[in-house]
C-alpha cells in the first residue's frame, strides 16, 4: 500500500538519502506564507554544511531559513528578494562574505524550477535583458526582441508547506501560502511537504500538487 | 507651489485603467492606487505571490497569514478572486496578460529605460518581480511622488546612471508635476501641474520634452 | 462591472476582431472529451478560410472539426495524432493535398502552447531529438545529452471547454475533459469558453483557468 | 513449442514493476498489464490526457465520457487519484517523475533506440505522446506480443530502419520469447522461453545476444 505519511518531522527527514552535505535544497514559502517552518527547523538539526538554498527569500528573524542561515548550514543562497523587514542574519553573514547570493528576478526563478520539473533544461525570457541580471549570459532575438537564455533549477530535496495531504501524496495549498510550493514540489529528487492536516483523500479534481511529485509527508498543524 | 500629493497622482492613474483591466500595482507608492478606484468601475488587480482580485487591507483583527501581497501586507481577496502558484503568476505577467503594470522607479529615461531595483551601498542586492513586470507586461506606468530627487537631481532624464530594470519598457510617467507619454519620438508631456510653466517642468526634467497640443492642467486636490 | 457571459454562441462569436481568415484557432479537447463542440460549430457557420487550427486530433465522424474541416474552412492542422477511428474527412483531405499537416509530439505540443501562454519564445527539449520530428530543428547538448529547441505557439483564437464559469471567466473542468483546455486558454489573443454551467462565483481555491486568461463565456449545457 | 501470450507478457511485466511505482502504459498490448497487477502491490497508472490512478475500464452503463485514456476508452480513477491538463501531464513525463514507460515498438535496435511510432504508407503520419515517453520516463520497456514481424523478420535488430522514436532509449524488451536487457554492452537475455535454446533465439534476433549466468527460463500459464 502506497502510505508517503510519516509520525513526525524527525522520522520524516531520517534516512533521506538526498539530504547532505553541499545538497541544494528548494525551500517554499514568500515572506512568512506558506514556509516549511517545521521542516527547516528540522533540517538545522541535522547539522548539515555548504548548503545551497533557493527561497524567494532569505528569512527574518531568528527562525526559519534565519536559523539555519546562523547554524551555518548554508553556503549559498539563490532568492529575488533577499532582504526584508529582519533579515538581518541573512545580512551580515553576506556582509562578511560568509555566504555566497545568486540573486534572480522572481518569474524568472519560478521558471527555471517549473523547467527543473518539468525536463525542460533552458528557456528564453525577455526578463532581465539588457540589465546588469543578464551580463554573463547568453541572449538572443526572437522577432526582434532581446530574450536572455536561463537554465532550469534542479535540487536533491524541496521542502514545502501544504494545506492538506492524503497518504498518495496529494497536496492542496492554502490561498497565497500556495506560491512556490507546487513548482517546487516537481524539481527535486526527494520532495517533502509538511501539512496542516492530513486527510483521507483529496478530491482528484482539486489537487494542486500531484502525489508524483511528493515523496514523503507529515502532519504539523497550524 | 502646491504640488500634486501621492494621492492625487495615484488617483489619476487609477482614472486612466480601463474598466475591467488586469492591473499588478508595486510596492509602495503604487498600492495607493487601489484606493482610489473611481466609482463604478471595476479593475482586477494582480499580486504576484499567486493571486487575482486583491481586495484592500483588512481589520487587524481580520488579518490572514495566508493572505498577503507581494509587500508582504495582509489584504483580502474580492469576489471572482483566484489562487495560483507562482510560475502561472508570472505566466501572467511574461505572457502579456497583464494589462497595467504599476511601479515605482528611481530613473526612467527618455526611451523607455527604467531603473528602480538598486541603489549604491553595501546591501545585498534585490530584484523581486520588477524585471519581469516590465519585461512582460502589456503598459507599464512610472508613478514619482516627486519629479525631482531630494537633491533636486532629475528623475527623469536623458540616459539612466543606476543599474537598468529593463529597456525601453515604460510607456509613461506619472509626477507631481505632469504625465508624460514615453514615446518612439521622445517624451511628450500631456498634463501638466496647473500654474507651472513648460520650461519651469522642462529645467526639472533632464530629457528634452516635448508638449502636447492639448496639453492638460492637473489640479492637486489633497493634501 | 466585468461580466464575460454571452446569451448565446451566435453573440459571443459576433464581433470578434481576432476571428478572421488565416487566423491560428488552438481548439481544447483530446478524443472527444473536453472538445468544444458548440463554439466549432459557430465557427464552421462564420465560413472563414485558411485556418490553422491547432488541436491534438483532427475530428472524427462529421461534426466538430470534422465538419469545420469539411466545410474547407481550414489549410493546416497541427496535431500530435491527426489519425483516430473515423478522421475520414481529414484524411480524404490529407490525401488530396487540401490541408497541411504538422505533426508534434504530444508533449512538446502542449508545452508549445503553454510556452505561448507564458512568454517564452523558445525552450529545449529532449523529445524527438534525433528522430524525423527533429529534422531541420535547431539542436544542442545540455550536460551531454541532446536537445531540440521548439519554439512557442500563440494563436489568435482559442474555443475552450469547461465546466463551470462565473462572470469574471473563472473556470473549472471536469475529469479528463480537462485535457489542453486550460493551456491553450493561455495562449490565444481572445479566448472563448463555451462551459456546461454558469455559477455566480468558482470557489477561488480551485479555480483551473483564472479569468485573466478568458475573454468571453456562453453556457450550452451539457 | 508453445510460447508467452500477450497475457503472460503483460504479468512478467507486471511482475518487474516495484511497489509504489508511477507507470503509464501505451496504447494496445502495455494496456494489458493494467489486469495483472500482483496480489497486494500497489502502482499509480498515469495517462497522458491528464489523470494519475487510472483505474480499470467500467461497465458500460457507467462509462463517463469525460474520464477516458490516452487510447480515448472509458477507464475509471482509483481512490487517491489526481487530474491535471496536457501540460502538467508532460512536465511528469518529461521530467523524469514516470518511473516506468510501457510500450509497443516495430523494431528495437541493440543500442536501444526505438521505432514504435510510423509505419510506410499513404497515411497521415501521427506521434501521439511516446516520443515524450521514451526522452523522459525514468525506464522504458517495450512489449512484442511476438519476437519476429509475421514474416519471420526480427524485430529486435542491429540498427532500426523505420523511423525512429528516440535514441538509445529502451532498457528492457518483453516478448513472447524472451526478457532481455539493453545494456551499454550490448543485449543481454535475463528470462528465456523454457525449452528454447539460446542458439534459436538468436537466429530470431538480429543483434548479437550475450545470456545471463542466472538466465531464468520463462513459462507460458495461460493460452
Amino acid at each position: 500500500m502506497i502510505d508517503k505519511r510519516f509520525e513526525s518531522v524527525a522520522a520524516l527527514l531520517d534516512g533521506v538519502a538526498d539530504l547532505h552535505d553541499g545538497a541544494t535544497v528548494l525551500v517554499g514559502g514568500f515572506g512568512d506564507a506558506g514556509v516549511p517552518e517545521r521542516l527547516i527547523a528540522g533540517l538545522c538539526a541535522l547539522g548539515l554544511r555548504d548548503l545551497t538554498v533557493v527561497s524567494n527569500n532569505a528569512g527574518a528573524g531568528e527562525h526559519g531559513l534565519a536559523a539555519l542561515l546562523a547554524a551555518g548550514c548554508v553556503g549559498r543562497m539563490v532568492c529575488s528578494f533577499p532582504r526584508s523587514a529582519g533579515s538581518v542574519v541573512f545580512e551580515e553573514l553576506y556582509a562578511a562574505g560568509k555566504v555566497a547570493l545568486e540573486i534572480v528576478p522572481q518569474g524568472t526563478l519560478a521558471e527555471r524550477i517549473r523547467a527543473g520539473g518539468a525536463g525542460v533544461p533552458a528557456f528564453y525570457t525577455a526578463t532581465a535583458y539588457g540589465t546588469p541580471l543578464a551580463e554573463g549570459k547568453e541572449s538572443r532575438e526572437f522577432d526582434g526582441r532581446g530574450y536572455v537564455l536561463e537554465h532550469a533549477i534542479r535540487a536533491d530535496v524541496a521542502l514545502v508547506h501544504a494545506a492538506t495531504a492524503d497518504r498518495w501524496g496529494n497536496l492542496t495549498y492554502a490561498k497565497t501560502a500556495r506560491n512556490f510550493n507546487p513548482v517546487m514540489a516537481m524539481a527535486a529528487r526527494t520532495t517533502l511537504a509538511e501539512v496542516r492536516e492530513l486527510v483521507p483523500m483529496v478530491d482528484p479534481e482539486v489537487v494542486v500538487t500531484p502525489g508524483i511529485f511528493v515523496h514523503r509527508v507529515v502532519e504539523v498543524g497550524r | 507651489m502646491k504640488t500634486l500629493s501621492a494621492a492625487d497622482i495615484a488617483r489619476r492613474v487609477a482614472a486612466d485603467i480601463a474598466d475591467g483591466a488586469y492591473v499588478n500595482l508595486g510596492i509602495g507608492m503604487p498600492m495607493l492606487v487601489a484606493d482610489h478606484v473611481p466609482p463604478g468601475r471595476e479593475f482586477v488587480l494582480h499580486s504576484e505571490n499567486g493571486l487575482l482580485g486583491m481586495g484592500p487591507a483588512p481589520d487587524v483583527a481580520d488579518a490572514d497569514p495566508d493572505l498577503i501581497n507581494a509587500g508582504k501586507q495582509p489584504v483580502t481577496i474580492r469576489p471572482g478572486g483566484s489562487y495560483f502558484h507562482h510560475a502561472d503568476s508570472f505566466a501572467m505577467i511574461r505572457g502579456g496578460h497583464i494589462d497595467v503594470s504599476i511601479l515605482g522607479g528611481y530613473e526612467v529615461a527618455a526611451n523607455g529605460d527604467l531603473a528602480n531595483w538598486a541603489l549604491p551601498g553595501p546591501k545585498p542586492p534585490a530584484v523581486g518581480g520588477a524585471m519581469d513586470l516590465v519585461a512582460g507586461a502589456k503598459q507599464v506606468w512610472v508613478m514619482l511622488s516627486s519629479h525631482v530627487a531630494k537633491d533636486g537631481t532629475p528623475k527623469v532624464v536623458e540616459r539612466c546612471t543606476l543599474p537598468l530594470t529593463g529597456l525601453a519598457c515604460v510607456n509613461r510617467i506619472y509626477s507631481d508635476l505632469a504625465v508624460i507619454d514615453v514615446t518612439a519620438a521622445g517624451l511628450v508631456v500631456t498634463d501638466l501641474l496647473a500654474g507651472l510653466e513648460p520650461g519651469q517642468l522642462q529645467a526639472q526634467t533632464g530629457a528634452p520634452l516635448r508638449f502636447a497640443d492639448a496639453c492638460r492642467p492637473l489640479q492637486p486636490e489633497t493634501a
